[in-house]
């Protein structure tokens, strides 16, 4: 008999107003297992109670890196180790 | 090639100093400097507070100098960028762009900026004069900027 | 708004603190630094020496200042230029550009630098390492360059 | 009677290889009458002895300046207090 494996922990990070309104700026815990894409990880927030209701109210609004690299809301979060979320950027 | 991200102010003349001297094929240096300007539409900043994504930052930064030393004929680039709390007047970022010649100087400066601006994982929050914060919103134009970049054959 | 021409070099920072200290509508300051290369066409220089058209220079500077200043929105800018004898590494000119955006900083940068030279009379002579000394030739390029300002409708 | 008044002179100089070349820098002078334009006063240098020959042998190739600004080959010499010749520029 084999243990069941328990899914991997990702950790998930927030910058800027959507730190403020999520009221978190990093938190590690495994993702549900039917989040496929950064799309669905969006939705998912979305539904994580009313801090997270409000700062992800718009995702479309919200840009998304995995890894340290920008990605699009198709990417996928498999073998994500740490995902990030932001508004555009307005450094410089 | 190289990249800083640092709540400290930067020298110009140090930086092109350790940047340029010692290599003789430099012709051309184009170097840009943003710095914090006092009022936002009308109403006086009181100051700046730059925040950034540790990590991601120097690699985002790191291939925006990669990509803009493929496309250009570089000998040598810089990007500083400062984080923190930051008063009119100073400085927030430095870009040096060294090559043979000018034009390659210039684009590539210009292209690191543009580049920056719009991938950099960097965010700016104003305090006004009247005590208010808000969070700096994205320009399009600065979008623009990059993508015509991307519409160019060079 | 200032033209120079001295045997002297530059310090960079010192001149941008001049020049910008105190403005604090200024959002972006595009520089360039045209520097004495080591080699012609793979004969190593010994020397360069700078010849200019004292009077005229300062009046042609100042003329392509004014224009760029229409041209662009500055707030400030600055044009360096050294004369006598330099060496493989040495500053040749300065152009500073100062402006509320980035785009003006460089689009004013790179102007001054064009009509810089196409239009102000200094001419350089190198002197090569097997002893030989030639007046460097005027490159199309550098005409194209200009001319290109002149079909833009900014 | 009145006396007949002499032409104003001029003062013309060379730079870079046309000062070479010419072998002087400075020189004042009152110009020939029939010299009207910039492009007459080329020709004529072009007829100055063999160092000024050699020096103007291709007038296409050199500029000339009239009181400190550029000007063309039609422009008129008259009232001009300096003019200048030399090669294209090559500063920066």
């Amino acid at each position: 008999m084999t243990e069941r494996q328990s899914p991997p922990e990702v950790t998930l990070r927030y910058f800027a107003w959507l730190r403020e309104r999520a009221g978190v700026s990093e938190e590690r815990l495994a993702l549900p297992a039917d989040i496929v894409t950064v799309r669905d990880l969006l939705l998912w927030q979305a539904r994580r109670g009313q801090a997270f209701e409000q700062a992800f109210a718009k995702p479309e609004a919200i840009r998304v890196a995995i890894d340290h690299a920008h990605v699009k809301p198709t990417a996928a979060v498999a073998n994500a180790r740490e995902i990030a979320f932001f508004p555009p950027v307005t450094g410089g | 090639m190289a990249v800083r991200v640092s709540s400290d102010d930067f020298d110009i003349s140090e930086e092109m100093a350790k940047l340029s001297s010692g290599d003789t094929g430099i012709g051309g240096v184009a170097l840009f400097v943003g710095k914090v300007r006092g009022d936002v539409k009308g109403q006086p900043l009181v100051s700046m507070t730059l925040e950034h994504y540790p990590g991601m930052t120097e690699a985002e930064l790191g291939r925006i100098e990669a990509e803009a030393c493929s496309r250009f004929k570089l000998s040598a680039s810089l990007i500083v960028h400062r984080v923190g709390e930051l008063k009119p007047g100073d400085n927030i970022v430095l870009v040096i762009a060294c090559a043979p010649h000018r034009q390659d100087a210039f684009a590539g400066a210009e292209y690191l900026m543009d580049y920056l601006k719009t991938r950099a994982p960097f965010w700016k929050k104003e305090t006004l004069g009247d005590g208010s914060a808000q969070w700096v919103d994205a320009r399009e134009s600065d979008e623009d900027a990059a993508t015509a970049w991307s519409q160019t054959t060079k």
